[in-house]
């Protein structure tokens, strides 16, 4: 399986990272996930969210969980972008790829990234008032 | 004998502790846990969200009948929010 | 709830599609689903597949999928293009996306709509040889 | 007294039928499985396909029960493959 990670300042640029893919003749899904901040938090406004990584261990636990993935389904490529730092609102923070042969284990592969994501990958949250 | 082991506090955890990383000493044997509860005496305002708190030594999380090695670099913080 | 229907023999052009989403500040989450053509049909290796579609009618009960989608879960937007004729390999032949204000939601939106899509919109798929 | 109907066959049904539309003559009154029948017996190649044939009344589908009028574009499918 092939993994590519990205953890940057960066904003997500999603028609550069769809004009990279690749994927072989057997492959017929791509699920793609977008996580966009929001307006608000509970009831407040705000304007940003200041992500802040462990970036090391952050890289450590996509790889375990990348190679969990890979031992589950039969995935042929995973990409995933963590943008950190400022991320104002309506931009995304997260922008995640899974490339498979059928759609039910790239459906499934993507939402048990994004659910194991966010119990292990320390990152974490700071929203910036409006 | 003593162990010295660094801990780096994350997120709200650095506020609470009022500094990014600490560098703790702390008995041969000694397990995570007995590092948290030393962390904690040291840094009162961490004990309140020590339940929650996760711990890590490197890259891995650990449990807390870890045992500590000389050196080890851990790492205290809340629960994770990515995405 | 908007949506945007598109059944054309043009080739998708997902970075256009990307660019021309709008989403407002209350929205997290979006996902995207191709459906891109496989090199092999059962034990046969394939160079395209020919989609025929009823289109009125295709186009009637897409829009009643989108009604019941919108009655099942706060979507905001809904954007499909099914492409129909000759779709070579290794080209998708759907593009579908899902925008909502959180990620359970868009999941399981976007994978009713294909579900049900592939039950009740009268497309049918003829391989053509390698 | 007769109803005219069309019926449009799609994918395979329409090879099966050597056609893609024919203009059916029936009984006032008569249901689509009535029709169904009829269009079998006219085109016996797609007696095979029967239970699995789809079948629509303009742009919805409709159950056998449905009783059609003069005039109806009916069309005849087989499941569909979209995706």
């Amino acid at each position: 399986m092939k993994t590519e990670l990205t953890i940057s300042t960066d904003a997500i640029d999603e028609s550069a990272l769809a004009k990279r893919r690749e994927m072989s003749g057997g492959m017929g899904a791509v699920v793609c996930f977008l996580g966009v901040v929001r307006g608000s938090e509970g009831d407040n406004a705000i304007s940003a969210i200041d992500y802040e990584a462990f970036e090391p261990m952050a890289r450590r636990q996509f790889e375990l969980l990348f190679a969990e993935l890979g031992q589950r389904w039969p995935v042929e490529s995973v990409r995933l972008v963590h943008r950190i730092g400022v991320v104002p609102v309506n931009e995304p923070s997260l922008w995640l790829e899974v490339v498979a042969p059928h759609r039910p284990e790239a459906f499934d592969a993507c939402q048990f990234l994004i659910d194991e994501m966010k119990k292990k990958v320390p990152i974490w949250k700071k929203p910036l008032p409006a | 004998m003593l162990l010295k082991v660094s801990v780096k506090f994350w997120s709200y955890l650095a506020d609470h502790a009022g500094c990014k990383k600490a560098e703790i000493e702390i008995v041969n044997g000694a397990t995570l846990a007995k590092l948290h509860e030393a962390v904690c005496e040291q840094f009162p305002k961490l004990a309140g969200s020590k339940n929650s708190t996760l711990k890590a030594v490197g890259l891995e999380y650990e449990d807390d009948d870890f045992v500590l090695s000389d050196g080890d670099e851990v790492s205290f913080f809340p629960p994770v929010q990515g995405g």
